[in-house]
């Protein structure tokens, strides 16, 4: 199952915890999976079906916010702050 | 499309031609004779000319607005306010510069029932000449009720305070707090358990920073030429480091399709991240529909520029850390609030992930906080947040590593983040060269060079910047000569046409004098992001690396063709396509293309998300005048993980850019404010920039540690030098007379205060 | 409004009449009325120098004088100043040094470094500084700008008015 | 910018003629280096711009040993220190015209012009001062006189009636045993306004160890340029000594009455009149010594 780790400011739908793991094969599978067991989850890290302004998604360090992209066993699911440049 | 990976095998380390060389840039003869097209230097048949009204408030209520007189003026063709603009729902889009929301950039174009900030666009005119734009400006007539301004961060922050946008509040990665605010967002990282991780240490240091609002200070000030056809097709010409952002903007704040709008960048004064938005294209085109379809011309004058663009933010950081009297962390904690200006964007997102990049840490808690004030709407500029950010950063570890008696390159080489260890966000790094930069340093003379002289010190710090990759596209094609064609979207700040055309040279073997590349305008060229975030040589550099690939590929079959061979059994070799032991010359089969079959073009588009975090380290040498305050710098050295210096001169103008600009912010960058909200230096008189007599040499050593995500190994390198400078200058002053400055600008008169308070005290 | 005012003068060696406003300065009439768009604006109130022309032979801010007083005088602009066998000495070190990066203090630089030259055939380091602070560039942090007017008086003496002698 | 008429006078009598028929609204144009900017900010209107290079008098620089400098009001800082004599004859004059903006401004500035300007912080003008200076104004009355310490009266404001004009600047011929500088602060090292000015000039006695006279001036410090008489006085017949220079440095911050504005605050043009005076002086007696 692939690692997530919350971000502070929603862990507490997960009851505190930081790090939870989820089953899926992408990205949309695992959150999915996860908001399924901690209702709402979902909504506060997407919206109209995409990640929210703001957040990126990386999957094993690697910034994607594509939801069919592709989630191994052992990857790690993390949401940052979008950073872009000047 | 999928990405190709170095055909060579390492990335960065294959013995190349051209990749790695100095050649002169594309663009130079142009740029050194004056004849280069940069915005203002646009003019078109029966052409106009615009003004602006600006709002000589800090925060008001327009109540009325009458333009009539205006209107009458001979030669005066149009004037438009806020209500000839569509009105825009919120609409969240990312311009590249981070997120931003159109209808607050649609109230930045011209106010809508408030003015915000000194110098918000309220009216404009279009006339037969810039003198009559300016006299009919003066005649436009606004009445205000006037509000309390609030421009600084923390009182902003207070419950208390004047509230600027009364529809704001507070969100929270996704979830709105109740009540009217001026606190944009809050975020938060946290890890471990920092009472646990302050325990554990032997010495904490806590200290508070303010830094001073300071503006991306581009040569050029902004232009651009609106032409709204009388078939409804809007062309702008205009400096921007990204066109399809502004045609994006175009077409949303006027409510166009965006197949009608056309963007033509001009070559570009200048950006540092401060010619991303919006601000006269709206408005010339606008001006132009109501003047008869004539197109219109606007250029700011400098005190536009300062009033009205960029800057980016003030702000207040708190920094905790703790570490063992062996010189290991164990805890940090930070707080940043940083001002937006009057509209939701600043920057704390990155500088809350710069602030603790560099160092390993098991415990530790960032919040961070976005706050709207009285000022100009926050724009990207270099690095955005991360000079702040590490300013108090690299100045606490300093203390730390002075109270341990720990040599500070030694103590952050303990606690440098490498492959494998994660960031204070939580990702975990790839291969990074942050450790190999402050090896370099130890390394380098400069560090051992003594320092002699009264009031003499040297700082060191170090700077993180994630970089980005974005999306870019080519086109390309062969001429019968031999040469090739190049069409990219990502104007050319800094010298990427050349290193771009570099990339495609050394992927197809070829000459780089036989590859013209040329910045072309929103209708010719697929889609690109911005040039910004230090992603054009990574990114678009990219593209042309895999449209190389598919030429060659094309003129495998073209010599296939012309040998009567098998296509499978062509192989390409400098410059070479063979078979069999019969060969031809890529330029003879260029030439033999009308005979071959079809002309060979190609494309490609790619977006690459392996961009490379850049890491640097900065030593600098000053001498203090304790009588004045003043600093001078004396000696600068910056290291750098580039990557892959594609062409190395150009980096080490990238790292001198960064450095100029980040000691000017150390010294004497700041707007000053008077207490009604009114800027009183927009001019580059008292806006100090540095001059060429208040800057050394700066020496620059690029470490080249392959970006493993791309084809030739390049990270993005122009942001990372601004992030370590206001750190290590502050580390110096501190060597030098023994005081701790935490205020930015470190101005002379802040230096005699603070060896005033260390008298007194 | 005030009357126009033709003016005499001479522009990159080019006998010119101007039709000018008297308020008209002439960077405002070099770029709006002759198209000469290589002076640039960068501050138009002398604090940039990318505006700056040679006003017989002297460097000035072309912001800071009005059209009218060009009467009867010489100005060379960046327009004027490569060779006719070629770019100018300090022009093709400004590119082979990547002395530019976004380029449009470039003109600016380059016409007060050729007034350096003229004067100080082989100036310092701290001279070139000196003199070029009135030039403000926000790029290259003037290391390769100084680099490449140190180079062209070091290679080539005879860029300016050097009395002749040839290393 | 605003429109205005434009003239250029040939001579000193036709200026006059032409500042009289605007009732004090015509402007003189010098170098332009302040009026242009400022015309096109705002800051001064005018229906009539005067350029009085075409002057003879106004653009002829002439130095004697004996009679000393003659400085047409509009010739230019490069001019002024285009000349090898006049450098080595009055070199704390020449401190203030390689200060005064960058090396464009100096091609058009002139020490008439910043005078005429009237900022309190202007270069020129302490150095002037402390070089005994004294200003030739013409107007519908014919020629008068005024020390340069008296020209200004205020910022922006000077001693000029309406259709009257300065025509040119006369320092006398420095004594033997004569030093001076000036000097300023400001926070970069080029292009910039002073926060604080100082200049100096001393006679010494012919061992160079007593002043036999002094003068002290400031810049920015007050609405006006400041001849600091205190420090001079306290001076003339002092030893040449740290104790004695410290004095007239603490005299001169005494003199000082600055306010706070962005470029500085009182407590620091206070600091600084000290320590900028105390520098000034003591260059001013390293040059008179030789």
């Amino acid at each position: 199952m692939a690692t997530v780790w919350i971000p502070p400011l929603v862990q507490g739908l997960t009851g505190g915890r930081q790090v939870v793991e989820a089953p899926g094969a992408t990205l949309r599978d695992v959150i999915d999976n996860l908001d399924a067991e901690y209702p709402g989850l979902k909504g506060r890290l997407f919206e109209h079906g995409r990640v929210r302004p703001g957040i990126s998604v990386t999957v094993d360090g690697v910034v994607s916010n594509k939801r069919n992209r592709s989630v191994r066993e052992d990857s790690e699911i993390h949401f940052v702050p979008a950073i872009s440049g000047g | 499309m999928t990405l190709t990976r170095d055909k060579k095998g390492v990335a960065g380390k294959a013995p190349y031609k051209v990749i790695g060389t100095r050649p002169l840039r594309p663009d130079g003869a142009d740029k050194v004779t004056g004849k280069a097209v940069y915005g203002a230097d646009v003019h078109l048949p029966a052409m106009l000319y615009g003004a602006m009204l600006r709002s000589p408030h800090a925060h008001a209520r327009i109540s009325s607005i009458d333009t009539s007189e205006a209107e009458r003026v001979p030669g005066v063709k149009a004037v438009v306010t806020a209500a000839d603009l569509p009105v825009i729902q919120d609409i969240l889009t990312d311009l590249g510069e981070g997120v931003v929301n159109l209808r607050y950039t649609s109230n930045n174009v011209l106010a809508h029932d408030k003015v915000l900030y000194h110098g918000h666009a309220v009216a404009a005119v279009a006339a037969t000449s810039t003198a009559i734009a300016e006299e009919a400006v003066k005649l436009i007539k606004v009445e205000y009720d006037l509000l309390p301004p609030v421009l600084d961060v923390l009182e902003a922050m207070k419950d208390d305070a004047p509230i600027i946008l009364e529809d704001l509040r507070t969100t929270e990665l996704g979830e709105k707090r109740e009540g009217q605010t001026n606190i944009a967002s809050h975020i938060q990282h946290r890890r471990g358990d920092l009472e646990q991780g302050f325990a554990a240490a032997d010495i904490i240091v806590e200290r508070e920073f303010r830094t001073g609002t300071v503006h991306q200070g581009y040569i050029e000030p902004h232009s651009a030429v609106g032409l709204y056809n009388d078939d409804g097709h809007v062309t702008v010409w205009c400096s921007t480091q990204g066109a399809f952002g502004i045609r994006n903007q175009v077409s949303e704040l006027l409510k166009l399709p965006v197949s009608d709008v056309t963007v033509i960048p001009t070559e570009i004064g200048g950006g540092f991240g401060g010619k991303l938005g919006v601000y006269l294209e709206p408005v010339v085109a606008l001006l132009s529909k109501k003047a008869g379809h004539r197109p219109v011309k606007m250029t700011m004058n400098r005190t536009e520029v300062l009033q009205a663009t960029g800057p980016t933010s003030a702000s207040y950081i708190r920094v905790k850390m703790g570490a063992t009297r062996d010189g290991k962390l164990t805890a940090a904690e930070a707080y940043l609030a940083y001002d937006a200006g009057a509209f939701p964007g600043s920057p704390v997102g990155s500088a809350a992930v710069v602030i603790l990049a560099p160092y390993k840490l098991d415990h530790l808690l960032i919040d961070g906080y976005d706050v709207i004030v009285n000022k100009p709407r926050s724009a990207a500029y270099r690095a955005p947040g991360g000079t702040n950010a590490a300013y108090a950063s690299e100045a606490v570890i300093d203390e730390l590593a002075k109270i341990i008696g720990m040599d500070p390159l030694e103590f952050r080489l303990k606690n440098a983040v490498t492959e494998g260890d994660r960031r204070a966000d939580g990702p975990v790094y790839a291969r990074i060269g942050f450790v190999e930069t402050l090896h370099a340093a130890q390394e380098h003379p400069h560090y051992r060079a003594p320092l002699e002289g009264k009031h003499r010190g040297r700082g060191v710090a170090s700077g993180f910047w994630n970089n980005w990759g974005g999306r870019s596209s080519v086109s390309a094609s062969i001429n019968p000569d031999g040469s090739v064609n190049l069409l990219e979207g990502s104007p050319d700040i800094g010298g990427t046409r050349a290193s771009i055309a570099m990339q495609l040279a050394e992927t197809m073997e070829i000459a780089y004098e036989d590859v013209h590349p040329r910045v072309v305008d929103t209708d010719s060229v697929g889609y690109n992001d911005a040039t910004g975030g230090s992603r054009t040589t990574f990114g678009t550099g990219w593209a042309a690396y895999e449209v190389g690939l598919k030429l060659i590929d094309e003129m495998k079959r073209q010599a296939a063709d012309l040998l009567e061979v098998d296509l499978e059994s062509i192989a390409y070799e400098n410059g070479i396509f063979s078979s069999n032991g019969d060969s031809l010359g890529f330029k003879e089969i260029a030439e033999r293309i009308d005979e071959s079959g079809h002309p060979v073009v190609a494309s490609a588009s790619v977006h690459p998300e392996e961009f490379g975090p850049g890491f640097g380290t900065h030593i600098v040498d000053v001498e203090v005048d304790p009588e004045t305050g003043k600093v001078e710098i004396l000696r600068y050295t910056a290291v750098q993980d580039v990557g892959k210096a594609i062409h190395p001169s150009y980096v080490e103008g990238q790292l001198h850019g960064g450095v100029a600009q980040g000691v000017g912010w150390a010294l004497n960058e700041e707007y000053v404010y008077d207490d009604e909200g009114h800027l009183l230096n927009a001019s580059f008189l008292d806006y100090r920039i540095p001059t060429a007599l208040d800057l050394p040499m700066i020496d620059t050593v690029l470490v080249e540690v392959a970006n493993p995500g791309h084809p030739f190994g390049v990270r993005g390198v122009g942001e990372t030098p601004i992030v370590p400078p206001a750190g290590a200058v502050a580390n110096a002053i501190y060597d030098a007379i023994g005081v701790r400055m935490t205020t930015l600008p470190m101005s002379p008169g802040t230096i005699l205060e603070a060896l005033w308070a260390q008298e007194e005290s | 409004m005030a009357d126009r005012v033709i003016v005499n003068t001479s522009i990159n060696g080019e006998e010119a009449t101007l039709l000018c406003e008297p308020r008209q300065t002439l960077l405002e009439v070099l770029r709006e009325g002759l198209r000469l768009t290589g002076t640039k604006e960068g501050c138009s109130n002398g604090n940039c120098g990318a505006c700056n022309v040679l006003l017989d032979g002297v460097l000035v801010n072309s912001c800071l004088v009005l059209a009218v007083e060009a009467e009867g005088r010489s100005v060379t602009t960046i327009e004027g100043i490569a060779l006719p066998e070629g770019l100018h000495p300090l022009q093709q070190k400004f590119l082979e040094h990547a002395a530019l990066q976004c380029g449009i203090c470039t003109p600016g630089f380059i016409i007060s470094a050729k007034a350096l030259l003229e004067e100080n055939p082989s100036p310092t380091e701290e001279e070139v500084r000196f003199w070029l602070a009135g030039n403000l560039c926000r790029c290259t942090g003037y290391d390769k700008i100084v680099r490449a007017v140190l180079d062209t008086a070091e290679a080539a003496p005879s860029v300016g008015s050097f009395g002749g002698e040839t290393p | 910018m605003q429109a205005f008429d434009f003239a250029t006078p040939t001579t000193v009598a036709e200026a006059v003629e032409l500042l009289m028929g605007r009732n004090g609204d015509a402007r003189i144009l010098s170098g332009g280096t302040d009026l242009i900017a400022q015309l096109k900010e705002g800051r001064r209107t005018t229906s009539l711009v005067v350029d009085v290079k075409r002057i003879p008098e106004v653009t002829e620089l002439r130095y004697h040993p004996e009679s000393g400098l003659k400085l047409g009001a509009a010739v230019p800082c490069v001019v002024l220190y285009g000349d090898k004599e006049i450098v080595a004859a009055y070199p704390g004059l020449i401190d203030s015209a390689t200060l005064i903006g960058g090396k464009q401004i100096q091609g058009r500035a002139s020490f008439g012009g910043n005078l005429c300007n009237a900022s309190p912080a202007a270069d020129s003008i302490p150095a002037m001062i402390v070089h005994s200076a004294s200003c030739l104004i013409a107007g519908p009355d014919g020629q008068r006189s005024v020390a340069v310490e008296a020209f200004c009266t205020g910022p922006g404001q000077t001693v000029l009636r309406d259709g009257e004009f300065l025509v040119a600047i006369h320092m006398p011929a420095p004594p033997v045993r004569f030093g001076a500088h000036y000097l300023r602060f400001i926070p970069r090292n080029e292009m910039d306004i002073a926060v604080v000015g100082a200049g100096a000039s001393v006679v010494l006695d012919e061992a160079g160890e007593r002043f036999e006279q002094a003068r002290v001036a400031l810049g920015a410090v007050a609405p006006t340029p400041l001849l600091v008489a205190e420090a001079g006085e306290y001076l003339a017949g002092k030893p040449v000594s740290e104790d004695v220079v410290d004095e007239a440095a603490r005299l001169a911050k005494e003199a000082a009455r600055p306010i706070d504005d962005m470029r500085g605050s009182v407590r620091q043009r206070k600091h600084l009149s000290a320590v900028l005076t105390r520098r000034a002086l003591w260059k001013a007696i390293e040059r008179a010594r030789g």
